[in-house]
């Protein structure tokens, strides 16, 4: 279900890339894709059971965890995000300066 | 030593971080480091590798240096080399993105472990879209990011399809389970899709033309070292990891490439754009060639890639020095015999003129093509240097015979001069013996397509070791 | 028109992948003994034959007590610490140099634009909070990346939690700027010191990133070697980084 | 060793010509001139049937000396030698005067290497050598060439590239790259649909060179606009390169023997039909739009044109009349060319245009470049007792005997044609009135003229005593077996023997003096013409208006030039013709807009656009599973 619910989203993240005309909405809509890949994951090492946190309660070692490398992963693909949205958000704040609007259809000069 | 290779770079490029003065030394040190500890290692012809913290593979991370990937990480790092010692002008407060890509590729060239293969990619994305929004060129740099972006999740999705078929990430250990079935499929798809990006394919490539043609330091940059690194991670991906499938859609999607690739460098106008398109379809070739998955044709396709590059640096050498020089292009090499002649033969190989490598690597590939019965694969290559022989004489005719308005010379820094020059005769030098060549590429292919012993290699191989 | 298309592309896009996902293992059923995780949770990578293990030759390791536990192969109680910066370290590695380039990318583009002014005077309110906040704040990120290895937590959110400090100060205080050169100092030093200690590991273990320390009694705070260190490094790091993002991103746009 | 080191040999020096040439450019031309000629005098000491196998470049590259290589080096070499030398003066005019020798030189060495090659590939290499040297010179002098020289790079890569496609389809097919082996493989081949597809294949690479029909549109600009002199060596020697190609896949390739199972017509099989046929299409062409032409040198482009279609005539009927009577043109046309373009080189070197309107009256100021340009458009046109008529005789006689009346209808009509269009020229350039402003052009320099009245003089000789070359071809012929017990010349009667009758070329030649003696009394007994102004009269004093303007003033005594217009009646009559060369700048353009909705869908575009592509490349990479 979760799975479904993360294609779903990445399928919106597509729809806001396809459709809006905003340089800065095409941003958020790639962030949204990467939200639901991380979603997606983390899903993937889902199941039933402990955090993988050993702790005074879970102490012993069994299959008994949810997968941690999704986890591991996923806090990578995170910052990874991190960096490409300060990124695409400084060269916006450029492409405002230079082309005097972020809209598509207003931008000027972009054209050649 | 092999971990060196990419920490090194990231130590000074932090080091460059709050020592400003001394970047670009530090740039010139660590390319000429790398390239010392790449000689130094000349092909191994096993396969060896560097498990990260003394983890082994399939747990740990684990650098893999083979033949392949020696040959790939030596041609990145001597490229770096050049790059690092071009004038300060041209990279001045690039210096640690440059280094960060350095360290950045050969990480990618070197990894065997595919979330890692992401990291880097990633990487070099942001240091790429950063030497491309130099000169202003934002637009087109942000387009190249969303782009990159939207490549990077598709490429971290079929990791996870990997990790979730198989259990692991690591490519040696993908490779000897095997993927099958849709598993397979939604993988090479997905894999396509995310490395087509970088490695140009159709129609994943609309960001070249801008970032290739927004500044003088992308394009040597991307054009050369980084494009060499993605279409070698494509054969090590589908040579050595999938077995060899999922090619036949690449072999359709390259072909189209090419000749895409080829009309639009045609029509295109400006100097540098020109280029980019034609690098776009030469891509497109290699990539044709990787398609078919022989020994014969992976070693063809990456002759190719290495003429290629070498003929794109010295193209885009040239041309970004005189773009950003003068108003008008039109005569402009009669101001400057050497980079027009170094240009010219440049652009001469990668037509595949006779006298210059282009030749050999495209006679060989149409060679090799028919002898497989691949009867459309050589027309479209012809097709598409017909196209090309249009446009390169156009250029040659117009930088070399137009009219010229007057303009100030500007100083050819030396060491363009000097590359360019040098580079141009080594075209040469391979057309006489393309064995200086065909002998590495040789080993490169034999090393992707033996997934045994890549596979007993990373796991044989005790416990750390340098 | 567009819209159509574009929601008809989605959907089959969403098809696509909905496809796709039926070649994995159905939610929340997955099998962890066919993953390499296992062997991260049991803490055995070291005596594992992985050859055997790929083949499916092995037994899943057995149950065995962890917590409290010393001298094992790694020493922190959370694993996914462990996997971030002991078994994967080489990703976190990459993962900084992302952020750092990112930085780096974000400075060289916006160098020579100027910084934004909101032309009001703050909030009583904010300006007082922020006063009483601030040190709590940034103790909450020390503590965070300080027992990275205990509980869930680490360099990044700390790290991202002591920015979050830095931009409350921007947005209490008009005049406040951040002293960059110190930032990229206290950032680029970080970063060597990341590397410095995996090429400490390559001369004393052999391998990059090589945990050299002792890996202590799971649960403790001083233990699992070097990754505490790492931690500490990366939360440095990714403060002070996030915090030169802001103060670059906060500037104005003409 | 010594005959695959000859090309090589001149490749290099070429490089050290580039650098004597920079230092004093007489010096390097010189030098040139020295090397072309140590050459030709090099390829007589070559024994035939030499052969030689170098392991150069990691290539097997092969050689071999035949009667074909050498007739078709000599034409050559004739051809450069004599514009070496003219250029040693000639090139004072020029601007790049040292890329101008190297490249020369390397066009030699190129030319000589594609009639010496034994495989294909060999053929193919120092066929682009020299090709890519030409496409370098030909934009030196004029403006308008840098855009000429793009089609003209773009059809010779069409040709050449069909050529390599044909190459390696055959070697696949065959195991080899050998010319004789290819020959052998297609003999024992069944498959007629395969073997039509390498004829036709290889062939392109001579269509495109020699100016054939479909991609023959090059010429008119290249010819026209290339360095005067270089004109010569386009014209003269560049397309019997692609005349080399046609004799290589007509008979050295036994296509009679190869295709017997295709005859259509007479004993000629189909694929040897289509390339007639197409030979047919370009003499129209290539007469009429000859006779469009103001500008002198895409004049003689045109008739190149037409002439290709003459020898692709006569080789193609691989009858030995036809075959020796299109060999012996290909020297008549080389040597004639050459000269005519070196007569214009000499005129324009003179008067600085090339429009023949523009011209007039040069018969009194440069009496010998107009010798050397009559005697050679006599030739050309096919008139005795030049040496060009016998060529064409034989043609003819080929035609006649294979039965081929359409084929030799056509024929004959561009060699009426031809009468119009060389006379065009002549009348306009050399003949007719002396505008004021060429009062003071002198003749050209000896240096100039003397490698035009030599090749004269060689081709008055042989339309004469034609038996030396007839004999080598007559080799050539036993060589291929094309009817090798079929006798042609036979020197000891003085004749040349034809289907229908012979030629007696010394009795011929003795009429004609005869005749021309006669003439030249008579003329010298009539009063001489008076010579009238056609400038208005305010434009210098004293000149009194002349009758012929009937007292009205002439401001533009251009357009009243009678060479203006010339043909202006006969042109109109396919002044709508459906024009060839519209079709493929209609294609050229579709391939821009081609690359331009490329561009403006695949790359230039925003990122939404982006992230559609890579969807709808997801999708159909799903849909289609390839």
């Amino acid at each position: 279900m979760i799975y479904v619910i993360s294609i779903l989203l990445a399928g919106i993240g597509i729809y806001g890339l396809l459709t809006q005309k905003n340089l800065f909405k095409h941003l958020v809509s790639l962030t949204i894709i990467d939200t639901a890949v991380n979603l997606f994951i983390i899903a993937l090492g889902y199941r039933e059971g402990d955090a993988p946190i050993y702790t005074d309660r879970v102490m012993n070692f069994s299959l008994n965890f949810v997968d941690p490398l999704p986890q591991a992963l996923v806090l990578t693909a995170i910052v990874i995000g991190v960096g490409v949205l300060a990124l695409g958000a400084s060269l916006l704040v450029r492409i405002k300066e230079k082309h005097s609007s972020l809209d598509l259809e207003e931008m000027k000069g972009v054209k050649e | 030593m092999i971990s060196l290779l990419v920490a090194v770079p990231l130590l000074a490029a932090f080091v460059s971080l709050f020592w400003k003065k001394a970047s670009d030394v530090l740039f010139s040190l660590v390319a000429l480091f790398n390239v010392i500890v790449v000689l130094s290692k000349w092909f191994p012809g096993v396969v060896e590798i560097h498990a990260m913290g003394n983890w082994k593979p399939p747990f740990g991370i684990n650098l893999v240096l083979d033949d392949a990937s020696f040959y790939a990480a030596l041609i990145v790092n001597l490229i770096f080399l050049m790059v690092s010692s071009l004038p300060v002008e041209t990279k001045k407060g690039y210096e640690t993105s440059l280094m960060l890509l350095l360290g950045a590729t050969n990480g990618f060239v070197l990894t065997g472990d595919l979330f890692n293969s992401f990291v880097f990619m990633e990487i070099i994305t942001i240091t790429a879209v950063t030497t491309a929004a130099k000169r202003e060129n934002f637009y087109n740099a942000y387009k190249y990011l969303i782009l990159g972006g939207i490549a990077g999740s598709f490429y971290l999705l079929a990791t996870i399809f990997a990790y979730g078929a198989t259990g692991s990430l690591n490519m040696a250990h993908i490779a000897m389970v095997g993927l099958s079935g849709s598993s397979l499929l939604a993988v090479t798809m997905l894999y396509t899709i995310g490395l087509g990006v970088e490695a140009k394919l159709f129609p994943l490539n609309g960001w070249v033309p801008g970032v290739y043609g927004g500044n003088e330091v992308s394009p040597i940059v991307l054009g050369t070292a980084v494009s060499f690194a993605a279409l070698y991670m494509l054969g090590r991906l589908f040579g050595t990891v999938f077995h060899g499938s999922g090619l036949n859609t690449l072999y359709v999607l390259s072909l189209v490439t090419i000749l895409t690739g080829e009309m639009a460098a045609l029509r295109e106008s400006r100097l540098l754009r020109t280029f980019a398109y034609s690098s776009v379809a030469q891509a497109g070739v290699v990539a044709a060639m990787i398609s078919k998955g022989t020994e014969n044709a992976l070693n063809l396709a990456y002759f190719h890639l290495t003429n290629d590059v070498i003929a794109k640096f010295v193209i885009f050498l040239v041309a970004g020095f005189l773009v950003y020089s003068y108003r008008d292009l039109n005569g402009v090499f009669r101001k400057h015999k050497l980079l027009g002649i170094s240009f010219s033969m440049a652009t001469f190989s990668l037509v595949g003129f006779p006298m210059f490598a282009g030749f050999q690597s495209k006679i060989r590939m149409i060679m090799e093509a028919f002898s497989t019965k691949d009867f459309l694969f050589p027309a479209v290559l012809l097709i598409a240097t017909a196209i090309e022989v249009g446009y390169v004489i156009r250029w040659n005719v117009r930088l070399w015979f137009e009219e010229e308005t007057f303009e100030e010379r500007s100083k050819v820094p030396l060491t363009i001069g000097f590359f360019s020059f040098a580079l141009a005769i080594l075209l040469v030098v391979v057309f006489l013996q393309p064995d200086v060549f065909l002998e590495g590429t040789q080993k490169m292919a034999k090393a992707l397509l033996d997934t045994e012993s890549y596979v007993n290699g990373v796991f044989s191989a005790v416990k750390g070791g340098m | 028109m567009r819209r159509f298309f574009a929601i008809l592309i989605s959907a089959a896009f969403v098809y696509v992948m909905l496809s796709f996902i039926t070649t994995l293992e159905p939610f929340g059923k997955i099998d962890l003994s066919r993953r390499v995780s296992v062997h991260y949770l049991a803490k055995d990578v070291n005596t594992v034959d992985s050859r055997k293990w790929i083949e499916g030759n092995l037994q899943v390791p057995s149950e065995r007590r962890i917590y409290g536990e010393s001298n094992l192969e790694d020493g922190s109680a959370n694993v996914v610490t462990s996997i971030v910066v002991n078994y994967r370290s080489f990703d976190t590695l990459g993962e900084v140099t992302v952020l750092l380039a990112a930085a780096i990318g974000v400075g060289t583009i916006l160098r020579g634009s100027r910084r934004m002014k909101y032309r009001r005077e703050p909030n009583f309110i904010l300006k007082v909070s922020t006063g009483i906040l601030l040190p709590l704040i940034l103790m909450f990120g020390v503590y965070i990346f300080v027992h990275g290895h205990l509980s869930p937590g680490g360099g990044f959110p700390g790290g991202t939690v002591i920015a979050a400090a830095i931009l409350l100060l921007y947005l209490s205080n008009e005049e406040f700027t951040l002293n960059e050169g110190r930032a990229k100092l206290l950032e680029g030093s970080m970063g060597a010191l990341y590397v410095l200690v995996g090429l400490i590991g390559l001369l004393t273990g052999g391998a990059f990133l090589y945990n050299f320390l002792s890996t202590g009694r799971v649960g403790d705070l001083f233990s699992a070697g070097v990754v505490p260190v790492v931690y500490i490094i990366i939360g440095l790091k990714v403060g002070s980084e996030l915090s030169g993002v802001i103060s670059e991103i906060h500037r104005k746009g003409e | 060793m010594a005959l695959g080191l000859l090309p090589l040999v001149l490749l290099t020096l070429s490089i050290f010509i580039y650098l004597v040439s920079k230092m004093s450019w007489k010096m390097g031309a010189l030098l040139n001139f020295l090397a072309g000629l140590f050459t030709i005098l090099y390829v007589f000491t070559l024994k035939v049937g030499t052969f030689e196998k170098l392991d150069l470049f990691g290539l097997n590259i092969q050689f071999e000396w035949t009667n074909v290589s050498f007739y078709f080096s000599f034409v050559s070499l004739l051809v450069i030698v004599s514009v070496m030398l003219f250029s040693t003066k000639w090139l004072e005019t020029q601007k790049y005067r040292a890329s101008y020798n190297m490249f020369l030189l390397m066009v030699t060495a190129g030319s000589l290497g594609v009639f010496m090659a034994a495989d294909l590939i060999t053929l193919y290499v120092f066929w682009e050598i020299a090709v890519l040297s030409s496409l370098l010179i030909v934009p030196m002098e004029k403006k308008e060439a840098r855009k000429a020289v793009v089609v003209y790079a773009v059809m010779s890569a069409v040709g050449t590239y069909a050529f390599l496609y044909g190459t390696f389809l055959a070697y696949q097919r065959y195991g080899t790259l050998n010319i004789h082996g290819i020959a052998q493989g297609m003999l024992n081949d069944t498959s007629i649909g395969f073997k039509m597809a390498v004829f036709l294949l290889l062939s392109a690479a001579g269509i495109a060179k020699s100016g054939i029909f479909p991609l023959h549109i090059w010429l008119r600009e290249t010819h026209g606009l290339a360095p005067n002199a270089f004109s010569s060596v386009l014209s003269g020697q560049f397309i019997k390169l692609g005349n080399y190609i046609f004799l290589l896949v007509l008979s050295v390739i036994p296509s009679l023997k190869v295709f017997s199972e295709v005859t259509v017509y007479s004993g000629i099989p189909l694929p040897n039909y289509i390339l007639i046929a197409l030979g047919n299409v370009s003499i129209v062409i290539g007469t009429l739009m000859a006779i469009k032409q103001d500008d002198m040198k895409m004049l003689m482009a045109y008739s190149s044109v037409a002439n290709g279609g003459y020898i692709l005539i006569g080789i193609g009927t691989m009858d030995p009349l036809g075959f020796e009577g299109g060999m012996f043109h290909i020297f008549n046309h080389a040597v004639a060319s050459a000269v005519i373009f070196m007569a214009f080189a000499a005129v324009i070197y003179r008067t600085k245009t090339q429009k023949i309107s523009e011209m007039g009256g040069l018969i009194h100021k440069m009496p010998v470049t107009f010798l050397v340009y009559l005697f050679s458009i006599i030739s050309l046109a096919g008139i005795p007792p030049m040496s060009g008529f016998i060529s064409k005789w034989m043609i003819y006689q080929a035609l006649v005997r294979k039965g081929m009346f359409i084929t030799a209808f056509l024929a004959f009509f561009g060699s009426i044609g031809s009468f119009l269009y060389v006379f065009r020229p002549l009348a306009g350039v050399f003949l007719g009135q002396l505008p004021r402003k060429y009062r003071d052009v002198k003749e050209a320099p000896a240096v100039m003229l003397t490698p035009m009245v030599l090749l004269v003089l060689i081709s008055f000789f042989l339309g004469v005593w034609p038996f030396p070359i007839l004999q080598a071809i007559e080799k050539i012929r036993v060589d291929l077996d094309v009817a090798p017990s079929f006798k042609i010349s036979d020197p000891e009667n003085w004749l040349v023997k034809g289907f229908a009758g012979s030629w007696n070329p010394v009795l011929v030649f003795g009429l004609f003096l005869v005749g021309f003696i006669v003439a030249y009394i008579l003329y010298s007994l009539f009063p001489r013409p008076k010579k009238v102004d056609l400038l208005a009269p305010h434009r210098e004093e004293g000149t009194p208006i002349n009758i012929y303007t009937g007292g009205e003033f002439i401001y533009n005594p251009d357009l009243y030039h009678y060479n203006t217009k010339f043909y202006a009646g006969f042109e109109r009559m396919y002044e709508k013709h459906p024009s060839w060369e519209k079709l493929l700048k209609m294609f050229g353009k579709l391939f821009h807009d081609a690359g331009e909705w490329i561009h403006s869908w695949f790359f230039e575009p925003s990122s939404s656009a982006y992230t559609f592509w890579v969807v709808v490349t997801l999708l159909l990479v799903f849909w289609v599973r390839w």
